[in-house]
């Protein structure tokens, strides 16, 4: 299985994510820059977290507009899977590949902390190794991970089971409806402000994200009958 | 030259948390007066060229595609010689 | 053309007493050049002459620091200082002031702060990898302007550092807040960052090899700044020039980082420094000086962001994000295709030349030529008259039979913990992005930060320390304080400590007084770094620290870098389970309580000596817990500092949501012996099964120690001599402790 | 009811590097005629007043002391009648 992390200009998680796709399943990663407009060989591509072009003006807009993008968007549309963690998840949005906005956390300050998530759906590609409903230890650490949308597109996201994760007991940002994740209703896009890739050894605090890579090498496994 | 300039407020149905903030701390600075506080972005834009026209068509599809997430917010401008 | 003085005006005017050189220097200058000096000559010397740049009230003092070690590969005079930590790693680190801008702009001052402190690291080929702070600021609690001005400063200058450090994305991973009346007009603002490299990728700033190429990189010169070395050494920063004020750009800094780093790695690169104080002066003569060439520059090609700039403007603007590199003759391509790529600039200004003089042209015409070894090495040094300050008689004669105990114990330690210095500062760190890089194991709340090195099963401690009030009652042994107390941090944190940067802080070294403690306090961190094995390897002087009379305490910080020889050592200072003994590890009386944190915020006096500290015990002290750690033997392990042993035990059990029972004799007031401040001791949590072993080794290294209780339970019971002093729950000790700053800030 | 609206931009010579940075992706998604982007606050405050003179007195103090923060920025207010 081979993965793309994508490198933006002031993209800073984007070496954490290789070092998590080596270090917890040893398969292939490359660094991708923001420049490329070819993505076909790559089976998941990883929009990472970071301060792509500072979050000047809002957090993920310029980055959205990069050439990068519109392989990323191709790729997603022929099913093959994006996971956009922090920064890329506003990025995520702000290309509309998910709905929604990601605005300032609600007492405006930057947040740093391990929190408590709850896995609300495992029948997608990221998450079918957690159990539903499992509390799981995942750092966030951002300025503006309050999600929000209109009711209609929440409606949605719930009518089709879109919502992946919430924060359990605080929540940090003040997100509507608790919601840290997201996925299309296709299921083969994430978006999530906590970083899965921060928690994959004991000694960072919590090892509690290796599962989300172990969900996608095997259901990408069982798919090509690896 | 022209300058756009442009107003990006929140749409009128959005919350506004920053401004909510600030409408509090502007009350218990003793300035109780203070109602509400909306807070947007202004933003100048040099342009080089004459065409007032053309000028308006790409000046909104900046705003369309960057200047402005028309998801939550709304977008004004006026252009004026420089 | 121009509209500046003329040379006979600049001399007959006095104006160059505006640009802060008086009448002394100016005629050295004279005397210097053969000539009078026109107007951007005139400025250069002035920001190379300022305090800021030159150290020259410093430098004699600063001399006697221990500055070599078999592990040291650059010691102090570079961007940052480099030790060796094997395996053909090295480690650059140093730490910085930003105090006077702070004090105007919190959140851009300590901002390019944070950024100022990085490109000195990375300058030296360093991948930078933590960053840490000290900050001190007047009293954050009451509701007097000053009050609320403090925690706007406060709020602002955290909010800085996080804006800065987590958009670069460096992990802010450590560091200390104090808050005392002292520091109402003057916080301090230091901010150090720590790097690494392999050996071969060390660079250094050296403009050599006549005909090289001198390019200026990164953002483009402003008007910003401009004088932002001489403001910096002047008594009042608010009287001056507001427009000083820089903004920094993380994001261009973080191109710029990419960029240098791919750039030295390319080897084509002769030297490099990044533009701070005093700008492309300082840092176009100190790279000649320390090469011993010259350097020409042709100031129409300098990229500017304004306008109509003067070389005046150009040659003394502190515009942040820019570096001076120096590449070989004909591999000024290599650097442009490079910083193109991270979107960034890089032009060639000027050429290396072996005249020794720095020379500026605008097209064909000479604007400035100046010998640059006037300017580095010629610059003023004035051994500054020291006096013993008067006050020491008076705090030195403090009886602490003056003051009572309180009758109620547990809550005086309520007291202290919800003392803004002693409670938890997680509304500072829960802003900054401390677990970037995916490498912080010892995350900021415990004695040292500890961030492993991949590839290795090596890992570094680091933290920063400073106790002001210690050296203003006692600058010999306060001085020797700052060194213990850090180095014991890292030991707590299971790391040899290796080397120190320091920050010094100060009022005006003009009054006597002032120099007294300067001379003394440095004094005793040289004698501290030499009992421990820990040179001085960077550093950065930050005199003027005084408003409306009021001085700063002295305040040496501190920074300290350990090495942990592999990750099992990792050791916190929470406790790890109930039914282990705790043991007091090191002196077992405190001495009186001058100088505590107890007196001063129970009873309101600043007096008394310093804690008591002898370094011999400190050493063996050291050396005896690292041995136990290493040997597998300590499950927990805290140092004592502000608050003593009870705050320490409170800590211990906050951090382990553990309660303990403590128990023991002492012949001392109660409030010496629960909250007097000695150095030399550590609190370590145990298994009953390596008491013995945990004796021999304490035994061997001639180290005092009791077992004096042990964890279990929700309380903390501390009886003295069978009696209880302070019994209370957990949970409630610790909603004072985490409560409190969040609820003065609110 | 009035409402000051108020414009909070940089002075001058302050850097502004969001403005840098948008003008380079403007300029790299095809709007080569944008020459320079400044980006500034725009904020609308609700006031219970009928005063005007006491309203603008009252509005200074606030960009003074809140709204702004002078030594980089500079502001300027209009009010209105709500
Ligand atoms: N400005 C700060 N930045 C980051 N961490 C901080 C800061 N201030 C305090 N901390 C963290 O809080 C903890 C306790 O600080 P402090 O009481 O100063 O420790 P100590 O007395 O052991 O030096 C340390 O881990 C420190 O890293
Ligand atoms: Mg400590």
């Amino acid at each position: 299985m081979r993965f793309a992390v994508l490198v933006f200009p002031g993209s800073n998680c984007d070496i954490d994510a290789v070092k998590a796709v080596e270090d917890v399943l040893g398969e292939p990663v490359d660094s991708v820059w923001h420049t490329e407009t070819d993505l076909s060989q790559y089976d998941c591509v990883i929009v990472p977290g970071g301060f792509s072009y500072g979050d000047y003006l809002r957090s993920g807009a310029v980055a959205s507009l990069s050439p990068v993008m519109g392989a990323v968007k191709e790729h997603a549309a022929a099913g093959k899977l994006v996971i956009g963690i922090c920064n890329g998840f506003q990025i995520l949005t702000e290309t509309g590949l998910l709905p929604g906005v990601l605005r300032h956390n609600d007492h405006l300050q930057f947040r740093c902390e391990i929190s408590e998530l709850r896995v609300e759906n495992t029948d997608t590609a990221f998450t079918n190794d957690y159990e539903k409903g499992q509390v799981i230890r995942i750092p966030i650490a951002h300025g503006e991970g309050n999600y929000f949308a209109d009711q209609a597109t929440i409606d949605q996201l719930k009518a089709n089971n879109q919502i992946v994760f919430t924060y359990h007991g605080t929540n940090p940002n003040g997100s509507i409806e608790n919601i840290a994740g997201i996925c299309n209703e296709q299921g083969n896009v994430l978006g999530m402000m906590p970083h899965p890739e921060r928690a994959v050894h004991e000694l960072l605090g919590s090892a509690d994200g290796k599962a989300m890579f172990t969900s996608i090498f095997r259901t990408w496994g069982e798919k090509h009958g690896a | 030259m022209m300058i756009a300039k442009i107003h990006v407020t929140l749409k009128g149905s959005v919350l506004d948390p920053q401004g909510t903030t600030i409408t509090k701390s502007l009350n218990s600075l003793g300035y109780d007066e203070v109602r509400d506080v909306r807070i947007g972005k202004y933003m100048e834009v040099k342009i080089d060229t004459t065409d007032r026209k053309i000028a308006e068509e790409r000046v909104t599809e900046m705003c369309e595609k960057l200047l402005a997430n028309t998801v939550i917010e709304k977008y004004e401008f006026e252009l004026v010689e420089a | 053309m121009r509209n500046e003085p003329t040379p006979q005006q600049i001399a007959e005017e006095k104006i160059y007493r505006t640009f802060g050189l008086n009448d002394e220097e100016y005629a050295r200058i004279l005397e210097l050049m053969g000539r009078q000096p026109n107007y951007v000559e005139t400025g250069i010397y002035s920001v190379m002459w300022s305090e800021h740049c030159s150290y020259k009230s410093s430098r004699p003092v600063l001399k006697k620091f221990p500055t070599s070690g078999p592990h040291v590969l650059q010691g102090p005079g570079e961007n940052a200082g480099i030790i060796d930590i094997g395996d053909n790693l090295a480690v650059s680190f140093k730490i910085e002031s930003h105090n006077h801008p702070s004090a105007i702009e919190p959140y851009q001052g300590a901002a390019t702060g944070v950024g100022g402190i990085i490109r000195d690291v990375f300058t030296m080929g360093a991948r930078p990898i933590a960053l840490l702070n000290s900050l001190r600021f007047g009293s954050i609690e009451g509701d007097g302007a000053e009050n609320v001005r403090n925690r706007y400063l406060f709020g602002n200058v955290v909010a800085g550092i996080a804006g800065y450090g987590n958009c670069i994305g460096i992990p802010t991973v450590g560091g200390e807040v104090v808050f005392d009346e002292r520091y109402t007009h003057n916080p301090l603002v230091n901010a150090m960052c720590v790097g690494i490299m392999t050996h071969d990728e060390i660079a250094k700033g050296f403009a050599s090899g006549v005909g090289n190429p001198v390019l200026a990189v990164g953002a483009r010169t402003g008007r910003d700044g401009i004088h932002g070395a001489t403001f910096a050494s002047t008594e009042d920063p608010h009287s001056k020039e507001r427009s000083a004020v820089q903004v920094g750009d993380p994001f261009m800094e973080k191109l710029l980082l990419e960029a240098c780093l791919e750039l030295i790695a390319t080897g084509e690169v002769v030297g490099i420094q990044d533009m701070g104080a005093a700008g492309l002066t300082s840092s176009s003569s100190e790279m000649a000086a320390r090469a011993g060439s010259g350097i020409e520059l042709d100031m129409l090609k300098v990229p500017r962001r304004e306008e109509g700039m003067t070389s005046y403007e150009l040659m003394l603007s502190e515009s942040q994000e820019r570096m001076l590199v120096v590449m070989k003759k004909g591999r000024e391509h290599i650097a442009e295709e490079i910083l193109s790529k991270w979107g960034l600039e890089a032009a060639v200004i000027g050429r290396v030349t072996d005249d020794g003089m720095l020379r500026l042209k605008e097209g064909d015409e000479t604007v400035c030529e100046i010998n640059v070894s006037t300017l580095v090495d010629d610059a003023p040094v004035y051994h500054r008259p020291s006096a013993r300050p008067a006050y020491l008689d008076e705090t030195l004669a403090f009886d602490p039979a003056a003051v009572a105990v309180p009758s109620d114990l547990t809550e005086t330690l309520h007291q202290l913990l919800r003392t803004p210095t002693i409670a938890s500062k997680e509304y500072v760190y829960q802003q900054y992005d401390y677990m970037v890089r995916t490498s912080t194991i010892v995350r900021p709340g415990s004695d040292a930060a500890v961030v492993s090195i991949r590839g290795t099963r090596k890992a570094l401690a680091m933290s920063t320390d400073g106790n002001g009030r210690y050296v203003y009652l006692n600058p010999r042994v306060g001085g020797q304080h700052t060194i213990a107390e850090s180095a014991r941090n890292l030991v707590c944190s299971g790391a040899k400590p290796l080397a120190v940067t320091d920050c010094l802080n100060y009022s005006s070294p003009e009054k006597p007084e002032i120099f007294y403690q300067f001379e003394e306090s440095c004094a005793g961190i040289s004698e501290a770094c030499v009992a421990l094995g820990t040179p001085v390897i960077s550093g950065n002087v930050s005199l003027y620290n005084q408003t409306n009379d009021i001085d700063i305490y002295p305040t040496p910080i501190i920074g300290m870098v350990g090495l942990i020889e592999d990750t099992d050592h990792i050791t916190t200072q929470e406790f790890k389970g109930a039914g282990h003994p705790v043991l007091l590890v090191g002196p077992q009386t405190t001495g009186a309580i001058g100088g505590s944190e107890y007196l001063k915020v129970v009873h309101g006096k600043v007096a008394g000596d310093a804690p008591a500290l002898d370094l011999t015990v400190e050493k063996a002290l050291q050396d005896a817990v690292l041995t136990a750690i290493q040997s597998g033997l300590v499950l927990a392990a805290h140092d004592l500092a502000e608050g003593g042993l009870a705050v320490a035990l409170a800590e211990s059990a906050i951090g382990g949501k553990l309660g303990a029972t403590i128990n023991f004799a002492s012949g001392q007031r109660l409030d010496e012996a629960l909250f007097g401040e000695a150095g030399s001791r550590i609190v370590i949590e145990a298994d009953q099964a390596n008491l013995d072993a945990l004796e021999r080794i304490f035994n061997e290294n001639g180290v005092p120690f009791a077992v004096i209780g042990e964890t279990g339970g929700d309380r903390l019971t501390i009886k003295i001599n069978g009696e209880a002093a302070i019994d209370e729950a957990v949970e409630h000790l610790e909603a004072t402790w985490r409560g409190a700053i969040p609820c003065l800030m609110k």
